[in-house]
């Protein structure tokens, strides 16, 4: 018994070595791919991977890869733990790691110091710290599309064109934790600015599915306006909270991680009327996506539910993955290989091009707006939609609402400069 | 019964002291139920002191009285002249009254030099900074007191089991390390709770050698409750017998055994 | 000072009485939750008192058997069926466990036994996840036909909603609960169970071995679990988040005793109501959000002053 | 045959009283010891990538040996359970983020070493109700600790020096002149560092458990009553083991977000790593400090091993063998609880008494 362990063990470990020091083949392209398909958040993190592994396999199956160059992706489970993810980062990164999508805040925020020194670009899409927008203090941290800040500048500007701000009571239920707290600053700046109240429902991560307290205490405060920065189970639960108290959907506004298919689907007719925020395309009604069911889940190759592809989270997969493939072939362009480094994928992700004529290229016209690679802004100027749920499907209600820049800019600066206060190995960093 | 306050001769011509504790009118309640009712006796210096009686007569709860275990709604207990006010076990511990126990308490997941060792404790003062480094005078300590115990360990001849692991001993040894264990603490005043029962004749010839010869050569005052009525004559110098929480006499063996009431209560019921 | 007396002693009564629509619907909110940690503490005390076991797996118990009826509902297995499919497997469940944990962990000390259940958990987690995925899944309201709609009481101009599930919610739990008194005095196995919580050899004069008590035990801490998980699944989700929740169960057991089932019950109101009453009432003291520690605080100080619960029995130290 | 203490007689208590007092046994240690002084600092662990090595295996594996030396004190030498072990590693690491905040220049292995008295008399203070509450109800309390704290690290901004992030971001440290903290460490330097750490905790939690302190705790746990009749003071026995193991999950705190991590919010410190850790010391060997390096080095180890064996063996989704790895640890806690509860450290002892006495049978 125990000689087989050790036998196991050990051919494992000759296993393990030898794919780790396998020589990297010519052209390819090696993403790691942390994602958390386990744990309490799986039900967000399942949808996000599928539509990040389809697209990039998509591309290998259609173009045979990217340049010329095929994608090799590896998957490694975070469970969304951040000591998983260093476990996983560790792994990967000797593999000749381009880009590391880290799918969680608390990973992000390992591998934001790690990037510059291992020299390979992190691309938190949608998370992770806000103050990364800002490129000249974190050359190797992008933040495409946009920042939670200047979400939430943008929902208060859909709230704002939508029978005003000013003199209302906005209320604003968030996860306990550093993700759901990061707004705070910009509410508090912007309550006095434009003349709203704001009213806090904080809810601890381990309540998430317990949260009629909170909601008791909006019943308490009767805001106008509800906004939400939950993750995982907390979103469904407030939902049907909400309805509960007979809060009004049509004022109650999820971020871009409170309004998938994942929260409202379990909802249902309750939930119609809820509007959430979003910078990827819906449904399966794009030449790409239609690819991607033809090439990879048609073909078997997908972990996916083929009901969920063009769902929001697996399409924000795809636009991630987008994002990816885009600033792979501009560094190819740029550098003349095939096969590139981390330091050549920073240089692409701030040059590449994303706008409405090469979205239709890629057969994705119409799924977002407009984005560019830029050295100094690592937002990269997109926005944010919204869109509505019917009771059984999203609609989406507006077009893209461009955030406050003239006011998320400086606390973005402002933040970026309290990161780089105490590290003195930051200071002469900067971009390009 | 001769007036003994002074101290007096032992039958075995020991010369015994003076009062070293002396138990009050003391009654003991839990919550109803009345365990002992104004019973009142003495320990001398140097004394083999037995407490009998039948099963439920308030023997063991008498024991964790004198140790101070069970605090007595009514009655004094005093220790040396002084009346003992209320205080917790460990208090009395450093007084110097040490004990064994009727279902043997020794720490299971230690060996025997260990737990004779912990009979140490109180002894050892060296600070958590000197034990933390286990040099000097920590280590000085440590030593002194582990020879000590290795004496002890000696004089009960239960070197051969030294290093083993008391929960795998037999019961006869058990108690015999848990005795180790309460002369590590070199007690004034030692309390055995039943020392032979469950013993075989053998052994409880050996216990009571044992016995004997801590009283005799520590010159250690014993008191303890037994069942086994012969051992108790043997060994005691005066014995106090308990029924139903009340004291039926307190005397010599020789006292003892003539009473009316032990007849009747006690030996009466047994023989 | 004077400031914080007030808003201590004063205020939070204030604000009860002049809103006493909004303060009755806390109490609701309260009672509700309280009845739901209750029917978790209950799984936690059918065990304790038949085997001495602290059942750590039994938050994890009602996740899994949530997910059970979910799981084999969407593989198109009628609502009905699949409950009973689940009874099944949690009868399977209790039956493994006895056989291959409890059995070869007899006369071993209590934390042993405790770990144990802690080992089980992880099982249960990595086996749930393994077959029915991460996902958050909803629970299958409908077709159980547990009503989901709300009434509305206007006492006085004021407006007090009660959700028809919440209402569902407290009376199956009620029904459980009477049903468990009828079962543990009126039947042959039920007082035999009883019998093995004051003496293991008693049962063995009822005929009954101790191995097929620990499985009923087991069965029917299953069957509270399930019930547990259909009901917090209904108001929620069903997700393996419920877990650190039922966690709450703790310092129930701890107001209630762990052998009482009447102090699982009031332990489970005192604390659901009490949280309640503290975060709306107390909580914007703190920052709000204090429901996560309010329990585990309360139950630490009530230890302090009563270390054998309410109903336990006073603890007399022997040697 | 090579193992046999028959020979190595003993002239005096002190050499009795050795920790290993085998002479096969040190040399054994000392073995271990220059492998890991100076082979793996500079080679990694053989056949595998020398960072993933170091960062993903050997620094977490020390940090963790010192918790579950920390935890062990708490539970397997002093009998008391305790579900907080994650949320007093956080308290050590806040302690730590801001006393090198407040103290730039004071050498940073100060500042974690002082970080961990912070954590023990936050312990200590948790400690405190163990005195009235025995067994499961200390779990309880334990449990209310480790909630308030985790509570406490993400209201109380203070803690993390106002940063909207929630978290501590661990800034640039040196150490005479070597970089040890932060990103640009070089993984040798760090893993040395905790090394040296373990060593020091390991010779101090070897002193403590084999003289009075030590004693003490074990009395408490074999006997509670027994050992307050013998003169242990309960309260202070129990007080210390909770602060002298909370100093320890202290200190591997800041280590572990200071040199491994490099950043942390609270759900870092949650209480389901105080399970992981608790899991540690069961599979090691409750009341052994061989056992906690055993312990932590198997359970962390154990899912990448099985992620590894699963992915390149049989070609399994690494997320099955998430799970599956998972349900086997579960299983393998029962399953030693079943056949040795005294974890790998008994099963270890076991085998050199085997070898003590081989080829012979008995």
């Amino acid at each position: 018994m125990l000689k087989k362990l050790i036998t196991g063990a050990l051919t494992a470990a000759v296993a393990i070595t030898a794919s780790i020091n396998a020589a990297q083949a010519e052209d390819e392209l090696f993403i790691p791919m942390l994602s958390y398909r386990t744990g309490p958040f799986a039900g967000g993190g399942i949808p996000f991977a599928n539509g990040f592994h389809d697209y990039l396999e998509m591309l290998n199956a259609r173009d045979g890869g990217i340049g010329g160059a095929k994608v090799v992706l590896e998957e490694c489970e975070t469970a969304y733990n951040a000591q998983k993810g260093v476990e996983c980062y560790e792994a990967t990164k000797g593999k000749g790691a381009l880009v590391y999508n880290p799918l969680s805040t608390g990973i992000t925020l390992q591998l934001i110091p790690k990037a510059p020194v291992d020299e390979i670009p992190v691309l938190s899409m949608g998370y992770g710290l806000s103050a990364a927008g800002v490129g000249e203090t974190f050359p190797w941290t992008f933040t495409y599309p946009t920042s939670y800040w200047s979400q939430m500048s943008s929902i208060l500007k859909y709230i704002d064109q939508n029978g005003g701000l000013k003199g209302k009571k906005i209320g604003f239920i968030y996860l306990d934790a550093g993700y759901g707290r990061e707004p705070i600053p910009l509410l508090e700046q912007l309550a006095p600015e434009m003349g709203f109240e704001l009213a806090m429902f904080p809810v601890a991560g381990k309540e998430m599915q317990a949260q009629s307290a909170q909601w008791l205490n909006v019943r308490k405060e009767r805001p106008d306006w509800m906004i939400m920065w939950g993750w995982g189970a907390m979103n469904a639960t407030a939902i049907k909270e909400a309805a509960k108290i007979r809060f009004p959907m049509d004022r109650f506004i999820g971020n871009w991680w409170s309004s998938a298919h994942a929260d409202l689907v379990p909802v249902g007719e309750t939930g119609k009327g809820y509007i959430g925020a979003n910078f990827s395309g819906i449904g399966t009604d794009f030449p790409a996506i239609q690819d991607i069911i033809k090439y990879v889940v048609e073909a078997g190759n997908s972990q996916a539910d083929p009901s969920t592809v063009g769902n929001v989270l697996y399409n924000r997969g795809v636009y991630n993955a987008v994002i990816v493939a885009e600033a792979i072939s501009a560094a190819q362009k740029m550098t003349g290989k095939k096969s590139i480094s981390g330091a050549d994928m920073r240089m692409g992700l701030e040059n590449f091009v994303l706008d409405q004529a090469r979205l239709g290229e890629l057969g994705l016209a119409g799924f977002t707006g407009d984005l560019k690679g830029d050295c100094v802004d690592h937002e990269g100027g997109g926005s944010v939609f919204f869109q509505q749920w019917n009771g059984s499907d999203f609609v989406k209600i507006s077009d893209p609402i461009a955030p406050m820049a003239d006011v998320v800019k400086p606390l973005l600066e402002e933040a970026a400069a309290a990161y780089k206060a105490d590290k003195p190995e930051w200071q002469g960093q900067t971009c390009g | 019964m001769k007036d003994t306050t002074q101290g007096y001769v032992a039958e075995d011509g020991r010369h015994i002291g003076g009062v070293m504790m002396e138990m009050k009118n003391i009654t003991l309640r839990f919550g109803g139920v009345v365990a002992i009712t104004d019973v009142s006796f003495d320990i001398r210096e140097g004394e083999i002191r037995a407490i009998i009686g039948p099963n439920g007569a308030g023997k063991s709860s008498m024991l964790n009285v004198i140790n101070g275990f069970y605090h007595p709604q009514e009655g004094e207990v005093w220790f040396r002249g002084k009346k003992r006010p209320s205080m917790p076990p460990y208090e009395i511990a450093e007084q110097g009254i040490a004990r064994t126990f009727q279902n043997i308490a020794l720490f299971k997941g230690m060996t025997t030099i260990e737990n004779v060792m912990t009979g140490r404790q109180l002894m050892m003062k060296k600070n958590f900074l000197w034990q933390l480094l286990r040099l000097g005078p920590a280590l000085d300590e440590e030593v002194k007191h582990r020879r000590r115990c290795e004496e002890i360990i000696d004089f009960l001849e239960i070197q051969a089991i030294r290093n083993t692991p008391v929960g795998s001993l037999p019961y006869g040894l058990q108690k015999r390390v848990e005795l180790a264990r309460a002369l590590a603490m070199e007690p004034k005043l030692l309390l055995l709770d039943e020392p032979m029962a469950g013993m075989n004749v053998e052994e409880k010839e050996d216990m009571s050698r044992f016995i004997l010869d801590v009283n005799d050569q520590y010159g250690t005052t014993i008191a303890l409750i037994e069942h086994d009525m012969s051992v108790v004559m043997d060994l005691a110098d005066r014995v106090v017998v308990l029924d139903y929480g009340k004291q039926l006499a307190d005397g010599t063996p020789d006292e003892v055994q003539k009473n009316q009431a032990v007849i009747d209560a006690y030996l009466g019921v047994e023989h | 000072m004077s400031g914080i007396f007030y808003d201590v002693l004063a205020d939070p009564f204030l604000q009860m009485w002049q809103m006493p629509d909004f303060f009755i619907q806390v109490l609701w909110e309260g009672f509700v939750s309280g009845i739901l940690y209750a029917l978790i503490a209950l799984g936690f005390v059918l065990i304790f008192k038949a085997s001495g076991i602290f059942n750590f797996a039994q938050g994890i118990m009602v996740v899994f058997s949530g997910l059970t009826l979910v799981g084999l509902h969407a593989l198109g297995v009628p609502a009905f069926v699949a409950l009973i499919i689940t009874l099944g497997v949690m009868y399977v469940l209790a039956y493994l466990v006895e056989r291959l944990v409890l059995r070869n962990l007899v006369n071993q000390p209590d934390i042993i036994l405790f770990m144990a259940t802690i080992g089980l958990t992880n099982i249960l987690i990595g086996g749930g996840q393994w077959i029915f995925g991460g996902e958050t899944k909803s629970m299958i309201t409908a077709e159980l036909m547990i009503p989901t709609g709300s009434s509305v009481w206007e006492p006085g101009g004021g407006i007090v909603i009660f959700q028809h599930i919440d209402i569902a919610a407290a009376l199956i739990a009620a029904m459980l609960i009477v049903g468990l008194a009828l079962f543990f005095s009126k039947t042959k196995v039920g007082r035999a169970l009883r019998a093995v919580a004051d003496d293991h050899q008693a049962s063995l004069s009822v005929g009954i071995s101790l191995n097929q008590i620990w499985v009923i035990t087991w069965f029917a801490a299953g069957i509270v679990a399930l019930v547990a998980g259909i009901m917090w699944g209904a108001r929620s989700d069903v997700s393996f988040s419920l877990q650190i929740i039922a966690l709450k169960a703790l310092p129930v057991l701890v107001l209630g005793g762990f052998t009482s089932v009447p102090g699982a019950i009031v332990g489970g109101l005192i604390i659901g109501i009490g949280e309640k009453l503290f975060e709306i009432y107390w909580g914007p003291l703190f920052g709000s959000g204090v429901e996560g520690w309010f329990a585990y605080v309360i139950a630490l100080v009530f230890l302090l002053f009563r270390p054998q619960g309410l109903f336990g029995e006073k603890i007399i130290e022997r040697v | 045959m090579f193992y046999r203490e028959a020979g190595q007689f003993k002239t005096s208590y002190k050499q009795y009283m050795q920790a290993f007092p085998i002479r096969e046994d040190r040399i054994g240690i000392a073995i271990w010891l220059a492998i890991a002084l100076f082979y793996v600092p500079f080679f990694g662990l053989p056949g595998l990538e020398y960072t993933f090595a170091m960062n993903a295996i050997m620094i977490p594996v020390v940090i963790f040996t010192i918790t579950a030396i920390g935890l062990n004190i708490l539970v397997g030498f002093t009998g008391q359970i305790s579900l907080g072990t994650g949320a007093f590693m956080g308290v050590g690491a806040y302690a730590c983020y801001k006393l090198t905040t407040y103290f730039p220049d004071v050498n940073i292995i100060i500042i974690i070493l002082a970080s961990g008295f912070v954590s023990a008399a936050v312990g200590a203070m948790f400690g405190l109700p163990s005195l009235r509450i025995k067994g499961f109800y200390l779990v309880v309390a334990t449990l209310a600790a480790q909630f308030f704290l985790e509570w406490c690290f993400i209201r109380v901004e203070w803690l993390y020096n106002y940063n909207p992030s929630g978290a501590i971001e661990v800034p640039q440290r040196e150490v005479f002149g070597l970089i040890v903290t932060g990103a640009a460490a070089e993984p040798a330097t760090r893993y040395l560092m905790v090394l040296g750490f373990l060593i020091l905790l390991t010779i101090i939690a070897g002193n403590l458990v084999r003289g009075r302190v030590g004693r003490g705790w074990m009395m408490i746990r074999d006997m509670d009553i027994a050992a307050e009749l013998i003169g242990v003071r309960p309260l202070r026995t129990k007080l210390s083991a909770f602060a002298v193991s909370s100093y320890y999950c202290g200190v591997s705190g800041a280590l572990m977000v200071f040199v491994w991590l490099g950043a942390a919010e609270v759900e870092s410190f949650d209480v389901n790593h105080s399970f992981l850790y608790l899991f540690m010391v069961i599979f090691g060997g409750l009341g052994s400090i061989t056992g906690s390096y055993m312990g932590a080095a198997f359970i962390w180890t154990f899912p990448i091993l099985m992620k590894e064996m699963g992915k390149r063996l049989f070609d399994i989704d690494p997320i099955i063998m998430e799970n599956v790895s998972l349900v086997a640890i579960g299983a393998l806690i029962v399953f030693i609880l079943i056949k040795e509860p005294h974890g790998l450290a008994r099963l270890w002892q076991l085998v050199k008494q085997k070898l003590r006495i081989w080829p012979f049978a008995h």
